[in-house]
């Protein structure tokens, strides 16, 4: 099969994507987890625009310059800012050993794709394998969030998430209406703003965003 | 009803009244004979109650009306069950209106107000008393429905007369169920009526008394109106043991020319009785209090048993 | 028309009290907000009981039986909770727990919170419906890290992390939704519209809905809080102030749920299986179970009710995932007294707090001594919510249990057993907190008790009578979700 | 008497409801405790007169009715038969009295206290007239539970002491089970329409159930309505309640409450089930008995006087459970006779008890107001201090041991001709039971004039255990008054049991479609014939004349003879000088026997003192070993399910961000 140059670059950039995930599932410093994110960021916005570029949808147009600017410029500073206040530039010490977790992200690959694989052929667009690979970045990104102890890295496995489901969005399905992409990027932009303040908060209650000072709710 | 039947009744009431001190002297003065003594003669009852009502009523000084009311009572209920058992002639106007649960019902009752009274001075024989009056009642009374209930089962029906009419009437069965009946109502019987080897009368040793630990309290006629009132407990179970073991020789309803013959017979099986009595108690001695539970489970149980077999053998034919 | 007053009027009231939530009259404010809105409710509500279903503004807004009640609902408890809020509010400040910035910003996301939600309930997209549930759980983690204490703020991240994570599932969910629905509907603006999607959902690719909607029920259904997705839930409740409680409680958990039902819908018409239906009914069990047990080892008494949400939240689920017009029916019933009662209970419980100046319930003693009404209103809201005749949640209770006691008899020993554990629990503790001897303080400010009787009577009307315009309503919204 | 007015009796007993409702409300509005206690509860009675006489009216009739209340599709059915009638009599009947005592009790209460009392009160009267008046299961739930709660908040109306706390949370928690277990037997008998109709008891009346679901729904009834009735096992918060209650609190649980479930049984068992399997009866039969026994050998042992008569009470609705179990075995084998007689003792002893166990709780509630003791070991004595009490009492005392001429005997020797006419029943085995049975029951009997003496004895003669008891008073007017209408109606329905019969007929003609009138009429008001004059009878009034005509003959007959003559002097006591009151027995002595014969069925503990203490102190305490056995074990494992929980609660973020995925990962797993 022949699949055209736009829906090459696609499958390229879901590639990169998965690769990134795993990059960051991976990674033990924070800053180059941000660093990550932010290519993650760019990537999406490149792929949204090719999708825009070869379906001819103009409001993808926007959404990738959305994307351009939350996701690979604003957050990243954001972030960038936040730890240099906070300075917790220490390294993430995970729960599980890296190994591990990759081989469980492997696993979780895997799944993913079987899962996609009956919904894909049914796929009208020209990027039919894609939205596996979106699932796949989504689960690894919960999986991360799950093996990181520290807060910040926890807060970046939930954007790449985020990350994930909009590629999904975008791939998939020429992008969701409008409204509904505006609607998120602001939950997304408001979200880590709130969560600036809160990094803060905790920092003056508990003086460290370690996790594991947060676990006096429980039941005993 | 009818004039006979009641005057039946009155002479039947008039009888039990006067001969059940003669009973209690005549069991007495048989014992003392087994036991080589020469007793103070079948009259002594009278010549005691007629001394006792002579003498001045002393009552404690917290004595309550409960205390002073209860001696009539006790007589009026051993009257009326005494007065209830066909011993002459069936056909009792009054027995319909007490059946033999009724009966034990009465039995009861008497009981219950004796042990009041004699809980109320408050000392500490009078509670110790009451206290072993109901625990062997607890167990007589049902032993004694039990009883009575075999003979009912019988004879299909509750009315005293109806059994012994039944019982005495029939062609002669030997029915095994009524020997266990029998042997169980006799230790009923040596159990109510405060006789060795549950009670001893005679003595007032506190560790074996019952009946008198509860009178202990009571003078002068009070005094007297107890005692006739047990006189005629133990004629009533004499004669309702009469009724149901050896009815025969009875006179029916409106046969007035068997009754002389009745009569005769009546004198006889009490006679009797009264020896057997005097017998039992000579050759058994007076046992522990704490025995008398098992004594008288024993005489529960056999009673139940008589009521099995009786289901067992008996209706099954 | 009213839709837009609906949606306008909390949404301004949140902007004016951000500017004006320092000053004195800022909780009337609130209130008088909060009133505007039910009644714009009421008016819309009352067309939709004459006129029936409608859209508006090119089809983005769809009023129906179903949510149109939810609002009504949604609007009353806010109003009351507003009401409530004012003394207990002015009482906290007194204690030196708040500040008036605090307050400010309590008051203004009160009213943010109410419009996002009302916004859920009436969009007719599906996106916007996700925008709004997740914006409300922003609005609510601010709410919830109120205090600013440790407690508070871990309360709030759990909240927040877990919440956001389910509900990005819940995204997913609608592109696949999206994704399936475009190969119907075309793309563009109407493939996320539920009316249209209603319309064609026997069309819609089953594989693909069925997979969206295991992800829209993991997403949404965090926000019910579902077994053994409800982690966040107790925390956020026992941490946050009392008035927050009352309304996730008795309103966030309601609206996350009507999502879940509406997108049960769909996927019912669209596998014509129970599938979607038995999902639910096996996390309705679960979390009514689970629930159970967890209340009986509960010390903090906010804590304590919060399971007691989720229990019921889990009754309500297994109600719809049975459906059929006699356990939907049922199952709205128990939104709207399970609403009324917990609220009324918080409000109780949020006083009898500062009474004797412990969440802990044993340091809670003697209620109906120190402020009668205050222990009469937590020992009869407890009784109710325990399914106690003559209120209203034995009537719910009564349909579900007699409904399922037929379809799904194998369920009765498991929802037999929960109810009676979890009324031994709640109802032994109800005792030592109500009655014995006080250990209490009189408030500073006088109680608010209107609501928590007007609640109480309520419910109370709805044990031992249901007006028929109100079932007819219930009934024409049963019809809606089958 | 009614229908003269053109009123339907329903209507008038639904006027009393609403009438009920209406004073509490006025009572908790105007919070004025002068007037509740002068005015609202006096009125109260009234109500309940009007209510047994409008029952009264009511019991040859039916007549139902609809209210626009309760579910949309399911409206409150009422329905007024036989049944429900007699049980309504008995409620009317039974609280004048109760009512009119409470007038007096409450009288020194705080109004904050009074006026929610007040409202307690009358809901719960009204509910169990609607319990007995429901003909749907929405209905009957509501009015049901509504009655378990209000008396839950009349039990803990003095809250202040835990064993108060501990009474009310056992006895609702046993209660609600209890509920649960009656739902799901509405449920089975659920007539099959689609919606609620099924849910009228006229659509289960009609509703055909095969054997092995009839059995169920027979067993969840016997379990839901036993938890309400205090039956074995379920019968654990009944001597804890009932005392923590105010006295006419307890009347009125002991009297009547206990009777809504006797009501619930046979509605389920003879009006809503269209089968009665006999072996059921068998079943209830030995558990009546084993209720009836342990009962009254636990009363025997107490020694706080309303434990003790909670202690009867459970012995009595054993009395009354035995007699429902011969109703169903009789009524299966086709013996209707037989059973028309066992149900009318049934019926029969159930109107009885409300009589004498209200006025005995009565009582208690004015000794406790008089001596503020609820201990025997403080008591005694009162005979002399409080003579009219003693005398209402020594009725209500001779009526529960089942005594001549008094009611308790009358249910007694019905309950005993049922069994001595058993024979033929065409199960052998069953045959066998029945002596056993009749011994049991006669056994029962028995020990309760044990326990009756006990209370009385010890209560009311002997010598004051307790200084204090000097200078007590007797019971206020209105709380004899009250007192006397109970004691009154022992009496009377001892002494004209063939009126109560003829009344009774209506309700075993409706349940087992027999009635005894046609051989109790034939010889006449003054004897009780139950089957015919040869088989049975009895005359209670011809008992009483001659008994009470004998002592007043003997002692005018002593009087005209001898003399009248009497001193007083110091008690004689075989001569022993010093008597204190500490030397009769106590309780506990009293006790003893008993105690000792059935040890091995109670756990005893004692604490007897060395041969050389100096200060000798023994202790003895009796429990209950059916505790050990089904309570506690549930109680443990309930606590090691809520220790099994909490460890998934674990307060790391992260584990609970696990459960989430793995959920997901599950459920998507399985979808493929």
């Amino acid at each position: 099969m022949n699949i055209p140059f736009s829906g090459q670059i696609i499958n390229m950039c879901a590639a990169l994507l998965l690769l990134i995930a795993f990059a960051m599932l991976s990674q033990r410093r924070i800053l180059s987890l941000i660093n990550l994110f932010a290519l993650q960021g760019l990537i999406l916005a490149v792929s949204t625009s090719v999708v825009a570029y070869s379906s001819h949808q103009v409001h993808l147009y926007y959404s990738a310059a959305l994307t351009l600017l939350l996701k690979a410029v604003a957050l990243p500073l954001i972030l960038h800012r936040l730890i240099r206040k906070l300075n917790v530039k220490w390294d993430v010490e995970t729960l599980f050993n890296i190994p591990t977790t990759m081989l469980a992200g492997l696993a979780l690959v895997v799944f993913a794709f079987n899962l996609a694989a009956p919904i894909s052929q049914m796929a009208g667009t020209i990027t039919k394998s894609t939205l596996g690979i979106a699932m796949a970045s989504v689960l690894l990104s919960f999986l991360m969030m799950i093996t990181r102890s520290k807060a910040v890295p926890q807060v970046v496995g939930f954007l790449a998430m985020e990350n994930g489901l909009f590629f999904a969005a975008t791939s998939a399905t020429y992008g969701m209406p409008m409204v509904v992409e505006l609607g998120i990027a602001l939950d997304v932009l408001v979200g880590m703003l709130i969560l600036g303040i809160f990094f803060f908060q905790i920092r003056t209650a508990f003086d460290s965003l370690d996790l594991e000072h947060m676990e006096k709710l429980k039941e005993d | 009803m009818s004039y006979p039947s009641l005057l039946l009744q009155l002479a039947q009431n008039a009888l039990v009244l006067l001969i059940a001190p003669l009973l209690l002297g005549w069991t007495s003065q048989c014992r003392a004979w087994m036991q080589n003594r020469s007793g103070a003669g079948v009259l002594q009852p009278y010549r005691n109650l007629n001394k006792l009502f002579h003498k001045d009523a002393v009552l404690a000084v917290n004595a309550s009306a409960l205390f002073r009311a209860t001696p009539y009572i006790l007589l009026a209920c051993m009257w009326l069950a005494a007065a209830l058992v066909p011993v002459l002639a069936t056909g009792l106007p009054l027995s319909p209106a007490v059946d033999v649960i009724a009966l034990v019902g009465i039995f009861a009752l008497a009981r219950v107000f004796i042990s009041l009274a004699a809980m109320d001075i408050g000392t500490a024989f009078g509670s110790l008393g009451a206290r072993r009056e109901m625990l062997v009642g607890f167990l007589a009374e049902p032993a004694l429905l039990m009883v009575l209930f075999t003979a009912s089962t019988i004879s299909g029906s509750t009315s005293l007369i109806t059994i012994v009419e039944t019982l005495a009437h029939k062609p002669f069965v030997l029915y095994p169920s009524m020997v266990f009946a029998a042997v169980a109502f006799i230790m009923v019987m040596l159990a109510e009526n405060a006789r060795i080897p549950v009670d001893n009368p005679a003595t007032h040793l506190e560790l074996t008394m019952i009946h008198e630990a509860m009178v202990l309290e009571y003078s002068a006629r009070h005094l007297a109106l107890v005692e006739w009132a047990g006189a005629l407990k133990l004629l009533a179970y004499t004669t309702i043991c009469i009724a149901l073991f050896v009815p025969w020789g009875i006179a029916e309803t409106g046969n007035w020319g068997a009754l002389p013959l009745a009569v005769a017979a009546l004198a006889l099986k009490l006679a009797g009785a009264g020896a057997g009595l005097a017998l039992l108690e000579t050759l058994s001695a007076k046992m522990r209090i704490f025995r008398v539970p098992e004594f008288m489970g024993t005489a529960f149980l056999l009673a139940v048993l008589g009521l099995l077999t009786h289901f067992l053998l008996e209706t099954a034919a | 028309m009213e839709i837009l007053w609906v949606l306008l009027v909390p949404l301004f009231g949140g902007l004016l009290l951000a500017v004006f939530g320092t000053r004195r009259f800022a909780p009337e404010l609130n209130s008088a907000a909060s009133f505007c809105t039910l009644v714009a409710a009421a008016a819309l509500a009352s067309r939709v009981v004459a006129g029936g279903a409608f859209t508006a503004w090119d089809e983005q807004f769809f009023v129906d039986a179903f949510n149109v009640f939810l609002v009504a609902l949604t609007a009353f408890v806010g109003f009351t909770t507003s009401l409530f809020s004012r003394p207990y509010m002015r009482i906290e400040q007194h204690h030196g727990k708040l500040t008036a910035n605090m307050l400010r910003l309590y008051y203004s996301m009160y009213q943010l919170f109410s419009f996002t939600m009302l916004l859920a309930l009436l969009t007719n997209n599906m996106g916007i419906l996700w925008v709004a549930m997740e914006a409300a759980t922003l609005t609510t983690v601010l709410l919830v890290s109120l205090y600013r204490t440790p407690a508070s703020l871990e309360a709030a991240w759990k909240y927040f992390i877990l919440c956001g994570v389910g509900i990005a599932q819940a995204l997913f969910g609608t592109i696949l939704l999206y994704f399936a629905a475009e190969k119907v509907l075309g793309a563009g603006g109407t493939a996320l519209l539920w009316t249209h999607l209603n319309a064609v959902k026997t069309d819609i690719d089953p594989t693909v809905l069925s997979l969206a909607f295991v992800f829209l029920l993991v997403g949404y259904g965090t926000k019910v809080g579902l077994a053994p997705l409800h982690n966040w839930l107790p925390d956020a409740h026992a941490e946050g102030p009392t008035p927050v409680s009352a309304v996730l409680s008795g309103l966030l958990l309601n609206v996350a749920l009507y999502a879940v039902v509406r997108s049960k819908v769909l996927v019912d018409g669209a596998l014509g299986t129970r599938f979607a239906g038995d999902l639910m009914i096996g996390f309705g069990l679960l979390s009514v179970v689970m629930a159970a047990f967890f209340l009986s080892r509960q010390k903090d008494v906010k804590r304590m009710f919060a399971y007691s949400s989720i229990e019921h939240m889990g009754l309500m689920t297994f109600a719809f995932g049975m459906g059929g017009p006699v356990a939907t029916f049922a199952a709205l019933l128990h939104m709207t007294v399970h609403s009324l009662t917990k609220s009324a209970i918080f409000f109780a419980v949020g006083h009898a707090a500062q009474e004797s100046g412990t969440q802990l319930m044993e340091g809670i003693r003697g209620l109906i001594k120190t402020s009668p009404t205050v222990g009469w209103g937590l020992a009869l809201g407890t009784l109710a919510i325990l399914g106690m005749p003559p209120f209203g949640v034995f009537t719910s209770e009564f349909m579900i249990i007699t409904t399922a006691m037929h379809g799904y008899p194998w369920a009765m020993p498991f929802l037999l057993a929960a109810l009676g554990v979890a009324f031994a629990a709640i109802f032994g503790r109800m005792q030592l907190m109500v009655f014995g001897e006080t250990a209490g303080a009189r408030l500073p400010h006088p109680p608010a008790l209107l609501p928590v009787f007007a609640h109480l009577a309520l419910v109370l009307m709805l044990g031992l009578y249901i007006p028929p315009y109100l079932a007819e309503w219930y009934r024409q919204a049963a019809a809606l979700i089958g | 008497m009614f229908a003269s007015f053109g009123v339907l009796p329903m209507d008038v007993i639904l006027g009393v409801v609403v009438f009920w409702l209406a004073l509490g409300t006025a009572g908790l509005v105007l919070q004025n405790s002068r007037f509740i206690t002068r005015i609202i509860f006096p009125l109260g009675a009234l109500g309940s007169l009007v209510l047994a006489g409008a029952a009264l009216a009511g019991l040859n009739e039916v007549s139902t009715a609809i209210l626009p209340l309760g579910l949309p599709d399911l409206p409150f059915h009422l329905r007024m038969d036989a049944l429900s009638a007699f049980f309504l009599l008995l409620l009317g009947s039974a609280s004048i009295g109760i009512s009119l005592f409470s007038a007096g009790y409450f009288h020194g209460m705080p109004k904050s206290a009074l006026g929610p009392l007040c409202l307690e009160y009358h809901i719960f009267l009204a509910g169990m007239a609607l319990v007995f008046l429901a003909d749907d299961a929405y209905l009957f739930m509501v009015a049901w539970e509504s009655m378990a709660l209000s008396s839950y908040f009349l039990v803990t109306t003095d809250h202040d002491h835990p064993e108060v706390r501990r009474a009310g949370f056992l006895y609702l928690l046993i209660a609600h089970v209890g509920a649960i277990a009656i739902l799901m037997c509405f449920g089975v008998m659920h007539g099959g329409h689609g919606g609620h109709g099924g849910y009228t008891f006229d659509a289960m009346r009609h509703g055909q159930l095969p054997a092995f679901w009839a059995s169920v729904t027979f067993f969840l009834a016997l379990f839901g309505f036993g938890a309400k009735a205090g039956i074995l096992p379920l019968h654990a918060w009944l001597p804890e309640a009932h005392p923590a209650a105010p006295s006419p609190v307890s009347a009125m649980m002991s009297g009547i409450m206990l009777k809504t479930a006797i009501y619930g049984i046979l509605r389920v068992t003879f009006d809503l089930l269209d089968v009665q399997l006999w072996w059921w009866g068998v079943f209830a039969l030995a558990l009546g008995l084993l209720t009836a026994l342990f009962g009254v050998i636990f009363a025997a042992v107490q020694s706080d006087m309303k434990r003790l008569l909670a202690f009867s009470s459970i012995e009595n609705i054993g009395f009354i459970l035995t007699g429902i179990g011969l109703t169903i075995i009789f009524h299966d084998s086709h013996k209707e006779a037989l059973a028309a007689l066992a149900l009318t003792a049934t019926l029969y002893h159930a109107l009885n008890h409300a009589f004498m166990k209200g006025l005995l709780f009565l009582g208690t509630g004015s000794i406790l107001h008089a001596t503020g003791e609820r201990h025997l070991g403080k008591l005694g004595g009162l005979i002399r201090r409080m003579p009219e009490l003693a005398l209402l009492m020594l009725v209500g005392a001779l009526a529960l041991a089942g005594l001549p001429p008094l009611n308790g005997f009358v249910s007694e020797w019905l309950l005993l001709q049922a069994f001595l006419l058993s024979p033929g029943l065409p199960q052998p085995y069953v045959n066998m039971l029945v002596p056993i049975a009749a011994a049991a029951l006669a056994l029962a009997a028995a020990l309760a004039g044990y326990v009756m003496v006990k209370f009385y004895g010890v209560i009311f003669l002997g010598q004051p255990r307790d200084s204090s008891l000097a200078e007590v008073h007797d019971a206020g007017l209105w709380e004899r008054i009250g007192m006397l209408c109970m004691a009154v109606g022992c009496i009377a329905l001892g002494v004209f049991p063939s009126f109560v019969i003829l009344h009774l007929d209506f309700v075993t003609e409706m349940l087992v479609h027999h009635s005894l009138s046609a051989s109790a009429a034939k010889t006449g008001w003054l004897l009780l014939t139950p089957i015919e004059a040869e088989r049975a009878s009895y005359g209670p009034l011809v008992l009483l004349l001659i008994i009470v005509g004998g002592s007043l003959l003997t002692a005018f007959a002593v009087k005209k003879f001898y003399h009248g003559r009497v001193r007083r002097g110091p008690a004689w006591d075989c001569g022993f000088p010093a008597q204190t009151a500490r030397m009769q027995d106590t309780a506990e002595g009293f006790g003893q026997p008993i105690r000792q014969i059935f040890e091995w069925y109670m756990g005893v503990v004692r604490q007897v003192p060395a041969p050389f203490d100096r200060h000798p102190h023994f202790h003895s305490e009796t429990h209950d070993l059916l505790w050990n056995i089904f309570y506690a074990p549930a109680k443990r494992m309930n606590d090691a399910a809520g220790k099994l929980m909490g460890k998934l609660q674990h307060g790391r973020i992260h584990i609970y961000l696990l459960y989430s995925f793995v959920t997901l990962l599950a459920l998507l797993a399985f979808v493929r």
